[in-house]
């Protein structure tokens, strides 16, 4: 890659709030929740406002969580207004999670998000695995993918990153992660909610420890295969020592999910341990 | 948020357990939620850590009773129906058990700046937040009347204590075991007119929510409703938990349950559509 | 499919032991574990006696196990005369789980099995997910895996079926299946351990009930999109109430694995359960 | 294997926990697993239902006692190291508590047919199951001489017990705060002269275990080793427990610990391969 965007994180610790896991922000940060936090990743936005599936739409599972909570969002326009500014004056590193419905709405919403005063990257959720015929752009060939990340990185500004986040998919993920860096991504994120189903049938992403060593062995070859790309983990992290063991297979920074439904400072905890380790 | 209202979350310690009727009146040692507590709000309560259990789901309860200043320390007490896994573990902790506590959570019911006449309507456990409120309404002069229903004696939650602080009360149960048979819908008509409530404030199932604001609204009184719904992390974080509402600019909406609830005006709910969401 | 190859398991319930989980037979039936069971999968056999990979071998995972086995085994000749023989005389139906280093080898290993009296099945280990580096022939690709099936189909009896356990990639399993269903494969046995890394850094499968979730996901999905291939399920079973989830998204009979080294009579519990219904 | 003979997988339940020096001695009710008890044979235990529980890993343990008729039906006690997790809470259970227990597992010591001389070599809670293979060995008329060791007096298991049943006793601790300072490997040369012993049985560390092998192996006596390495499943389901050893017909192979052993004849273990594997 030609350009040096920059670290992924803040200045604090290497630890973020995935997308889908943090509210607002608000709500965490009412419990010190992004207390040392090196980023915070928005709940995937779309153009238009969404309502979401139906209930249930997170359940437990064994060591996880199945959601299908089908991009409920304010809309792109909602969010600048509503959720937006007060990130921006909490002066949290904010990456805002998009989808959308053609390469069209993605590059559009990569403009208005590209000069929005305060996003410092834009995190594209390729492939939510709750969304299956919510009418969004199909991205799970790594070429398609590829176009999504071509059209939003041509009118984004310099300072602002472009993460691509693909399908939790470990066959072809190194396949993949080369498409996406050559068409300019500046980070992948990996892993999304693993493809599954809700007790009722619906299509569902599955989170938390329960697929930790997964996320381990794709961020593990994702870095050692691609090395010019860098990694953003997730999957599993509960503590300092799940985001130790992702760093130390490669990864540049950690994201924070379904754990904060167990504990909403456990993200702020790790970030804790880990700068008391420095 | 300032820092004496927001909510926390916090190592919490089992004080008791006591069984009274159904329920289990469970005490835990909560350093900090029982200062900012308000009458409405919830907590929700893990058991294990994340890496010791399958289970990661915090599960929450109404905040029936604080102590701010017992003998050890600010506790607060919980009225739980032990039926899940879950509840079933929580009352069979010894004491002493490490419990965590994430609270007090939620919007409270708004209290009146009058004092006006209010109608209280409390279904089973659900009732657990309404004694608090009873109490806070008396002290800023407010007429308390209370309704109380559950399908048996032993459901029924606080009738002796209601009567401390209430003008009147009333207790509806299903198999007529106490009080008058019947269920809230029954009573709740001739209750409205002989309290002349101001405001109605219910706890119990979306049905009985759902009677209850509606009866309030031909009445020509003001509704709030405290909600029960699934609510996967109770912190406003993972949006399992919508409710369809009509928001102040008419246009309807989803909001949160855990987070813009669980109190709402029960003229803003679009209550048909709560079970579908 | 041309063929008719008969109901997947014995006339039992349509619980099966998963492969690698059973241990040669014998220990599962010295605890009553085998008791009405529909059918027991054989750990991989290889051409040759394997010593497998250094411990640990299998570790805890959050709800699940992570194994790096590496395919010890006897070799087809120490199977055949060491462990074949009780499972037969036990009466229990068996299938014989197989991988190779070659196409060539493939064939050879079926044809021996083929004319073994009392194996009633064969299935390929296509993708086993801690080999990596095991000189296993490479059947990641659908058309590779279909290869397979057609080496070995070509000169097995009609009383033996032959079943495929590909690679678990939720991304291109109805792709994988079709060609799987085309090449003759019987059924499809779904899902293996998922792709994972063991603490310290190999290549490992993740089972457990974990997976359960992703397993239920791939079931549906191949057994709605390529219905006529019977879909034999496998990924987090505990109980009956987990085998009739599976049953329910299609599949048409279940193995148990993780919660066997957990509790040895769970298959046989499930199994148990799922006759009082009947 | 015939219907009396085979291990059980049984539900149990905590009788006692006793503090004993550093272990705990934890007796469990497991009805059909004392009568089919022989020294050198484990259990293994889990304390959760899976569904419940992120830890499905059974653990391993040695069978110290076992009372068949005691009041409470057949129980069998444990030695516990309290350390990990899992043992930390398995001897904080309360009496009563559930537990689910599989067993008499693995391979027991071989016992001579004649009345022969036997040393028994035992380090820390490993040395738990000697102390019924000495009774037996006895009531087969066997001379039994017996080494204890350990790092201090705490760790030491059973010097009282010991003495009752065996010939002569000697121990030895790395601290000296009991016996004689030293190590088994220290002691053993003069041991196996002075009791002439015609097998010495071992259970301890692998490197203890691998110089008591070698030391019978120089004084011409034939050993038989308990081994204690990770079992995943300890039934022989997994594959997780590989020991490479020399088999019958001189060839290298690797064996289940859990099945095949735990107890092995040391000159058959290839030792120094043991941890590398
Ligand atoms: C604001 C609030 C206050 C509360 N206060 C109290 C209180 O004071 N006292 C009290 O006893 N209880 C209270 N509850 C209820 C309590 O939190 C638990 O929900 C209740 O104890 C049931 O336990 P459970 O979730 O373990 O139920 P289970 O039946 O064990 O449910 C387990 C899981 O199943 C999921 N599930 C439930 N229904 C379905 C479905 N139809 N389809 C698919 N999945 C489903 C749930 O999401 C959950 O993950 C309150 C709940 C709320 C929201
Ligand atoms: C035959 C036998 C008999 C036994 N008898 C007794 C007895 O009588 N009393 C007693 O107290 N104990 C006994 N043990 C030991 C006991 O079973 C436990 O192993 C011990 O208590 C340690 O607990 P743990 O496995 O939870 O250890 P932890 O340290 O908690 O290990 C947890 C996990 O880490 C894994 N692990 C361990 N080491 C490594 C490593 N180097 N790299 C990667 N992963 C690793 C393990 O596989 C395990 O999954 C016996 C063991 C055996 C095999
Ligand atoms: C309730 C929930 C909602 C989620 N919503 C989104 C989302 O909107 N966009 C997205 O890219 N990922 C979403 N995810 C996926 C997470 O960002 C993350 O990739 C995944 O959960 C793995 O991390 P974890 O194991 O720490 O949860 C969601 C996950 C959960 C549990
Ligand atoms: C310890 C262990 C060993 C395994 N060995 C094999 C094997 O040799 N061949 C194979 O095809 N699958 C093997 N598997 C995978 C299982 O057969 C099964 O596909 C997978 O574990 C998912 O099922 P489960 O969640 O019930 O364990 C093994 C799994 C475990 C846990
Ligand atoms: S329960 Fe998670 S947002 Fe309300
Ligand atoms: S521990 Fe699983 S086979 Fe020995």
């Amino acid at each position: 890659m030609s350009r040096d965007p920059g670290p992924v994180t803040g200045s604090d610790a290497p630890v973020l709030v995935a997308s889908g896991c943090g509210g607002t922000g608000r709500e965490l940060d009412a419990l010190g929740g992004l207390d040392g936090i090196g980023g915070f990743v928005t709940r995937t936005i779309t153009l238009d406002a969404r309502d979401g599936g139906p209930r249930p739409r997170v359940v437990e599972s064994p060591s996880g969580f199945r959601y299908a909570v089908g991009l409920q969002n304010p809309g792109i326009d909602g969010f600048l207004a509503l959720e937006l500014p007060w990130l921006v004056s909490r002066g949290i590193r904010v990456a805002v999670s998009i989808s959308a419905a053609s390469l069209g709405e993605y590059a559009d919403l990569g403009r208005r998000l590209g000069r929005s005063p305060g996003v410092a990257a834009i995190e594209l959720n390729l492939v939510p695995p709750d969304a299956a015929g919510a009418g969004l752009f199909d991205a799970r060939e790594p070429f398609q993918a590829a176009r999504v990340v071509g059209a939003v990185r041509r009118d984004l500004p310099a300072g602002v990153q472009l993460w691509a986040k693909p399908s939790a998919d470990p066959g072809r993920l190194a396949e993949t992660a080369r498409a996406l860096a050559e068409a300019g991504a500046d980070a992948v994120v990996l892993v999304n909610g693993l493809p599954a189903l809700m007790p009722d049938g619906r299509p569902a992403g599955l989170a938390g420890p329960a697929i930790g060593p997964l996320a381990l062995r794709c961020v593990h070859d994702v870095a050692s295969q691609v090395p010019d790309l860098p990694v953003i983990a997730a999957g599993g992290v509960v503590d300092a020592d799940d985001v130790r063991a992702l760093l130390d297979v490669g990864a540049v920074a950690v994201q924070v999910g379904s754990a904060l439904l167990h504990d909403p400072t456990a993200a702020a905890r790790a970030a804790a341990t880990l700068r008391g380790d420095a | 948020m300032s820092p004496d209202r927001g909510p926390l979350h916090v190592a919490g310690e089992v004080l008791s357990v006591k069984r009274i009727g159904a329920h289990h009146h469970v005490t835990v040692v909560a350093p900090g939620i029982a200062e900012r507590f308000r009458p409405g709000t919830f907590v929700v309560l893990t058991l294990d850590d994340a890496a010791d259990t399958a289970r990661l789901q915090p599960r929450s309860f109404w905040i029936h009773r604080v102590r701010p200043t017992g003998s050890h320390g600010a506790t607060i007490e919980l009225v739980v129906a032990a039926g899940s896994r879950f509840t079933r573990r929580l009352v069979a902790l010894p004491q002493g058990s490490p419990v965590r506590v994430t609270g007090p959570l939620g919007r409270p019911f708004a209290q009146p700046r009058e004092p006006v006449s209010c109608l209280l309507v409390g279904e089973g456990y659900a009732a657990a937040p309404l004694f608090p409120l009873a109490e806070r309404l008396r002290e800023r002069g407010c007429t308390v009347s209370v309704l109380l229903a559950a399908p048996d004696e032993a459901h029924l939650l606080g009738a002796l204590e209601a009567r401390r602080t209430a003008r009147s009360v009333t207790v509806v149960t299903a198999d007529g075991s106490v009080g008058v048979r019947g269920t809230v819908v029954d009573a709740l008509p001739e209750l409205l007119t002989r309290s002349a409530a101001d405001v109605v404030y219910a706890a119990g199932p979306v049905a009985t929510l759902h009677a209850a604001a509606a009866a309030a609204e031909q009445h020509g009184a003001w509704s709030q409703t405290a909600l029960e719904t699934a609510q996967p992390c109770g912190t406003g974080l993972c949006q399992g938990c919508p409710v369809p509402v009509v928001a102040e600019d008419g246009v309807g909406r989803l909001v949160r349950a855990c987070t813009d609830g669980p109190v709402f005006r029960g003229d803003r709910v679009r209550w048909l559509e709560v079970d579908a969401r």
